[in-house]
């Protein structure tokens, strides 16, 4: 069952009426109206859990539908509509059929800020799940806290280490940590790194800061940040080159990517390079389709299995993605969501009866002891804080080839080295 | 050295087309183009869009050319000319608008995904001096010079000193006969044009996405004011000088700052010599 | 003493205790209404005054004043993270809006050596280079600004409201004090001297205002109403980044200022509330949002150039509402005063004008 | 009610000279070694078009810097002081065009040139303190006089954008006189006005003027106007002064008829 939302569009045009009365009362106007179109909603169920009725449990999620991310952020969102549409066809939960509430955010930071406020003081979702867009989603920790929502499996950001923050998958450093690993038994020990300047670079610089050092004789001979939405990479990538390494990891947008490995293939540079699952798009085109011939032989990583995978789990959701209409639903994002939403599930249906915020932090912080197995995600093992809520943080490397335009694993699920 | 040099001259070869483009309107119509970048990028889909159609690269750049030229003129007629002398503040902020409104028309027609416009000579390189030199920088690099001479050439012909006459004075170019629409006209088309090369040639040598101008647009108008708004050779030279400047501080000092440096280094230039890269300048500036 | 009092009219006493009599109820509503509502509206509304303080210091720059400057953003942006790195060293939220505010008057001030040399697009573009190298102290600024991974904001609360309400509340007080002194300087000396730098700065000059002061008072005065904003929207938001205070965030402002009505009072407000309800109206749209919201603001540069402040007057002036809306007007006791300035179009601006009225003397020269 | 506003101004004469000023853009000698000086009373500075009488005014003023000589006004070597500084020192001038904020009332556009006057603070002001309160109402006051010298006081509410031409060069000419300065330039203030605005400014500049020690410069090619209000009146022809006297002088002058006047005018046409 999926909504979308009737009276946001209701208030506005009260607001929009207001305003075109013209006369300085327009603010006021459109505030009161705001308040008798969401009273209704919050006065319904006062001592229950919120987002919980009879037969339904509203759950939502904010992803980047349309703009520079909207190849993702369609993917995102077909997994959860995907994984909606199938668990409501089997039943629901407990009884109780799934209601969620993808709001696009146009991958504009303060749009994910106000989305989330939405969902949760306005719409009265039970959890956020799945959602999208990283530095906008650190925004909203201390609301959510405060709110005490579950926020379960958000989209790569670091574990803010939160009771009610749940990070499903390894975080973007842990999967550079997987490579630097991976690097290291390869006997590579000259190492690059392009980062841009923002959560993704830092990310990158976190991972070799902790994980270098594990392995003798390597080090970093570059270590370059790029402007963030630069379209012109060559003096970083001219720089790499200079330093003479052996291996390169990048974390960057995927155009960016995609132009450093053109930039590489121009320069005559053939070293092994890396970007984790976001940057490198594996599944889809976003970093491999404009280097052409110069992606052959990247290295991606994947915090969920191959989409074109032959597991029973991938060709499960296949199935189901191939009866949706909607854009990006066979691609990696829409199985990674898929997945993720289905684990949430399992931890309803582990509740019981039972929706209480206490109920949830209890089961799922008892998941260590008995981890969700779906297949195409390594187990997901939540604990007790500080450590716990990163509940998997294994990743797999995938390799690309140009010719045939496909990634197969090369390396499984791994966790870093500690 | 030399590697960063031709780089940054390829990339200053961006800088300074767009900067052109943006000269050639200011003098004609006395509008701030900010939309000069995306008003570029509908040549270069349309370009995309011929060579898709297996159309030979030639012929799908000139048709991108002519069809980013007659987008200008559309916009001048349908847009800028009905504004008319409402002042600066209005066309800036229409000019706003356009470049907002093109940019999600060009997300809905070509989608989100990056494109690849391949020229035949895309991904090939040659040695020089010990070097490795793309194709593409070279191609750049020739073509922004060849841009800036027939522009040039162009405002000695007399359609170019008309449109001078406007700049200078355009009442005083009314009085004398000349058709100040008619010049607005031929401006917009010959600038969005100019522009589209610029794009065509940024995003054969990486990829074109509908956001491929964002990044190009302070730096080129920084160069636009750099030569007071008024000389294309001075708005070409500053394009330049900005492009080697981004690519030695990213070499040198700190590929983060690459942006920044570049445009305090102008800006600088500019309090220590309002007159900019030009003679002339000064003396626009201050009518 | 606004010098429009001095003129005889006997409806003018009348109206302003009408006008004041609304502005209270309005206040009041605002004071009491937003508790009983949910925080994303009460967000909503926060955001709403924010973007209203900061379009205002745009406002006294680029309406009132007419010097395009585009540093805007980045002067928002210091204001919120001065406030920001001020409360994460012990400091209290309202002695740091107020330190915020000033350091960033005294770095927003700064642009004025521009402002004094150039004019028209080559201030906007060097103080465009201004702001960018704002921007990128934040992203530089090692572990004091997080770089670009952002900071968080540690929130003030008053005790018994939540983080929301206790924003709102800061932000209203701010929002009214703010207004009530534009009000003040618009309609006294200070808005004859900034229209008269804006449209004709020789015969300012001719008749002994000191320009250079009033331009840097300006620049300090806008920088100190943007950082206020700023510094309030780090607390909304409870995380800031570099990139909040890109040019899409200056393009925001510009689209706020121009759509609500430059040059007038409450025009920024107007701008707020549209930019505000906008984003909500259109989020169904889904992709075509840009396309409508881009198409939107053409249109309305278009057929209105006041903005939409000058849309009662022109609803007046016309013929088929005109009667209706006049009734509403004076009951309302919205004095005439505001909407006849309110309805002239945008400044025409820029480029100094010429001195010399005789062409035979053949010079033009900008004023030293 | 306030008084008049040149009273104030004390009883030493408000003049201004220019010293064999000099001035050239490029190759064209604008000014070619000028010296001139006016005191008390009406002056007249007139010549045909392109003779150089503005960029008189604008070096006066302080707009273009003369490649050679100095002003002096009220005695004192001006040479160095900006634009404002001069104002600031008591010097005021009109436009050829009028120059006035065309969306303020006609009131507020001449309380602009009241800004020297001032002396509480714009922090006093916005507070409203009671001697701010008093200063902008006695300010307004004198603004009003002014204007009701030249027949506008019914417009002070108006828009100026609103008004004729000839009403905004008269708000004008009420902007510079509020500026209080000892010396006043105006630049062809009749250009343009109708007969009854004519004689308007005519009899509020004389009220104005009459018994005070302000010194007018009026630039006008209505040489009726010039004689009639003058008392002495300089020549100036391609960018020389050809002549300085009374206007029975001046319209004696050979030199002045042949250059400027033609035939008819001293025949008294």
């Amino acid at each position: 069952m999926m909504t979308f939302n009737g009276h946001r569009r209701r208030r506005a045009a009260a607001a929009v009426t207001a305003l075109a009365v013209g006369s300085l009362l327009a603010a006021c106007g459109s505030t009161t109206s705001n308040a008798s179109g969401s009273g209704s909603g919050s006065s319904s169920s006062s001592s229950s859990v919120p987002g919980i009725t009879s037969n339904t449990i509203t759950i939502g999620a904010t992803e980047p539908i349309t703009g520079k991310a909207a190849t993702a952020g369609q993917g995102l969102e077909a997994g959860i509509k995907i994984a909606t549409q199938y668990i409501n066809a089997h039943g629901g939960v407990n009884g109780k059929k799934i209601n969620a509430i993808i709001l696009d955010d146009g991958f504009i930071q303060s749009r994910e800020i106000a989305n989330i406020r939405q969902l949760v003081s306005q719409d009265h979702v039970y959890a956020i799940v799945d959602p999208a867009g990283s530095q906008g989603i650190a925004g909203t920790w201390d609301f959510m806290k405060q709110a005490g929502t579950p926020m379960w499996g958000p989209i790569s950001p670091s574990d803010p280490k939160l009771p009610n923050v749940y990070l499903l998958v390894a975080s973007r450093t842990a999967q550079q940590e997987v490579a630097i690993d991976y690097f290291a038994k390869q006997g590579l020990t000259r190492i690059a790194a392009i980062g841009e300047d923002d959560d993704l670079g830092l990310s990158l610089k976190d991972a070799l800061a902790q994980q270098v050092p594990k392995h003798p004789g390597m080090k970093v001979v570059a270590n370059e940040t790029l402007p963030v939405s630069t379209s012109d990479v060559s003096a970083a990538v001219l720089a790499v080159k200079n330093a003479n390494p052996q291996a390169l990891i990048i974390s960057t947008n995927n155009t960016s990517v995609g132009l450093i490995l053109k930039e590489m293939g121009n320069l005559g540079l053939h070293i092994p390079a890396y970007a984790d699952q976001g940057a490198a798009n594996t599944g889809g085109v976003g970093a491999v389709g404009p280097a052409g011939s110069a992606a052959n032989g990247f290295l991606g990583g994947l915090q969920v299995d191959l989409p074109t995978s032959n597991t029973q789990a991938v060709q499960t959701w296949r199935a189901q993605a191939q009866q949706y209409s909607g854009p990006q639903g066979l691609s990696a994002f829409s199985l990674q969501t898929y997945m993720q939403e289905m684990a949430f599930v399992e931890v309803l249906k582990r509740m019981g009866s039972d929706y209480s915020w206490s109920n949830f932090q209890k089961t799922a912080n008892g998941l260590a002891s008995n981890p969700i197995t779906l297949g195409a995600l390594p187990p997901i093992a939540c604990g007790p804080l500080p450590d716990g809520h990163t509940c998997g943080n294994q990743s797999e490397i995938a390799k690309f080839d140009a010719t045939t335009q496909t990634w197969s694993v090369i390396q499984g699920f791994t966790a870093p080295q500690s | 050295m030399l590697q960063y040099i031709i780089n940054g001259l390829q990339s200053g070869s961006w800088y300074s087309l767009l900067a052109v483009s943006i000269v050639i309107v200011m003098k004609a119509s006395d509008v701030p183009n900010f939309a000069v970048a995306n008003m570029g990028l509908v040549g270069a889909f349309l370009a995309y869009s011929f060579v898709s159609a297996h159309l030979p690269f030639g012929v799908a750049v000139v048709l991108g050319l002519l069809g980013a030229a007659l987008f200008g003129v559309i916009i001048d007629r349908a847009v800028i000319q009905r504004l008319g002398d409402k002042g600066h503040f209005p066309l800036l902020l229409m000019t706003i608008g356009i470049s907002l409104s093109l940019a999600a028309a060009l997300e809905l027609i070509w989608g989100t995904n990056s494109l690849s416009l391949n020229a035949p000579w895309s991904n090939k390189t040659v040695h020089l001096a010990g070097q490795i030199i793309n194709w593409d920088g070279i191609v750049t690099i020739a073509t922004g010079l060849v841009i800036a001479i027939a522009i040039t050439w162009f405002f000695h012909t007399t359609a170019g000193v008309r449109m001078r006459a406007v700049a200078e004075n355009r009442s005083a170019a009314r009085l004398v006969g000349v058709r100040i629409s008619r010049v607005s006209g031929l401006a917009w088309g010959i600038g969005t044009a100019v522009a589209a090369l610029a794009m065509i040639l940024q995003t054969e040598s990486s990829v074109l996405s509908y956001t491929a101008g964002d990044a190009l647009l302070v730096p080129a108008f920084v160069a636009a004011t750099a030569a007071g708004f008024t000389s294309p050779v001075g708005a070409y030279v500053a394009g330049l000088v900005i492009g080697v400047l981004e690519n030695l501080t990213g070499g040198y000092i700190s590929t983060a700052l690459q942006s920044v440096v570049a445009l305090v280094v102008v800006v600088l230039i500019l309090l220590l010599r309002p007159s900019g890269f030009t003679r002339t300048a000064l003396a626009r500036r201050e009518v | 003493m606004p010098p429009h009092d001095l003129l005889p009219d006997g409806n003018r006493r009348g109206r302003r205790w009408a006008k004041l009599a609304s502005l209270i109820v309005l206040i009041t509503l605002l004071a009491v209404v937003p508790p009983a509502m949910n925080s994303y509206d009460q967000y909503l509304i926060t955001l709403t005054l924010v973007y209203a303080i900061t379009t205002l210091g745009l406002n006294v720059l680029i309406g009132w004043t007419g010097q395009l400057s585009l540093a805007h953003a980045g002067v928002f942006g210091l204001g919120a993270y001065l406030s920001t790195i001020l409360i994460q060293h012990g400091w209290g939220f309202v002695p740091s809006l107020l330190v915020a505010g000033l350091g960033s008057a005294i770095v927003g001030g700064l642009v004025v050596f521009p402002a004094l040399r150039f004019s028209g697009f080559t201030l906007a573009v060097a103080s465009l280079a201004f702001a960018s190298v704002i921007v990128q102290l934040f992203d530089n600024g090692g572990s004091v600004t997080g770089g670009g991974g952002g900071l968080a904001v540690p929130v003030f609360q008053f005790s018994g409201l939540s983080q929301t309400m206790s924003t709102y509340y800061v932000t209203l007080i701010s929002t009214v004090l703010c207004f009530v002194v534009a009000h003040r300087m618009r309609h006294l000396r200070f808005g004859r001297v900034a229209f008269s730098i804006r449209d004709t700065e020789i015969a300012a000059v001719v008749s002994g205002i000191r320009v250079v002061r009033y331009k840097v008072f300006v620049f300090a005065f806008a920088a100190f109403l943007g950082a206020i904003g700023g510094a309030l929207y780090a607390q909304l938001e409870t995380f800031i980044f570099p990139v909040m205070f890109s040019t899409n965030t200056l393009v925001l402002m510009l689209v706020m200022l121009f759509l609500g009505g430059a040059s007038s009072l409450y025009g920024p407000i107007f701008g707020a509330i549209f930019a505000v309800v906008m984003v909500e109206l259109l989020q169904s749209f889904g992709s075509y949002q840009d396309l409508l919201y881009g198409l939107l603001l053409m249109l309305v540069i278009g057929v209105l150039p006041g903005g939409m402040a000058s849309l009662p007057e022109r609803l007046r002036t016309s013929h088929l509402l005109g009667r209706a809306v006049r009734g509403v007007a004076s009951r309302f006791g919205r004095g005439r005063q505001d909407e006849a300035t309110a309805a002239s179009p945008v400044p025409p601006t820029a480029t100094g004008s010429s001195l010399v009225d005789d062409p035979g003397d053949g010079v033009e020269s900008g004023v030293a | 009610m306030a008084e008049s506003p040149a009273k104030g101004t004390g009883d030493v004469g408000g003049s201004i000279a220019w010293d064999d000023v000099s001035v050239a853009f490029g190759s064209n000698q604008v000014l070619d070694g000028v010296s001139l000086s006016f005191s008390s009373g009406f002056n007249g500075l007139i010549g045909p078009n392109g003779a150089g009488k503005t960029t008189c005014f604008n070096v006066a003023s302080g707009f273009v810097a003369p490649s050679s000589g100095q002003v002096r006004l009220n005695g004192t070597d001006v040479r160095g002081l900006s634009a404002v500084k001069r104002s600031r020192a008591g010097l005021a001038r009109t436009f050829q065009t009028p120059r006035l904020v065309l969306e303020m009332t006609v009131l507020e556009n001449v309380l602009v040139g009241t800004e020297r006057q001032h002396r509480a603070g714009h922090v006093r002001e916005v507070l409203s303190f009671p001697r701010a309160r008093r200063e902008a109402r006695e300010l307004a006051d004198m603004s009003m006089d002014l204007l009701r010298r030249f027949g506008l006081e019914g417009a002070a509410g108006q828009r100026a954008g609103s008004l004729s031409l000839g009403s905004q060069k008269l708000v004008e000419v009420a902007r510079a006189l509020a500026t209080q300065s000892t010396v006043l330039l105006l630049d062809e203030p009749a250009a343009g006005l109708s007969a009854s605005d004519t004689s308007a400014m005519v009899d509020g500049l004389h009220q104005l003027v009459e018994g005070t020690s302000l010194c007018v410069v009026i630039v006008e090619h209505d040489l009726q106007l010039i004689m009639s209000l003058c008392s002495s009146v300089a020549v100036l022809d391609f960018g020389r002064i050809i002549s300085q006297g009374t206007p029975e002088m001046i319209l004696q002058d050979k030199a002045v008829v042949d250059a400027y006047l033609g035939a008819g005018f001293a025949t008294g046409d």
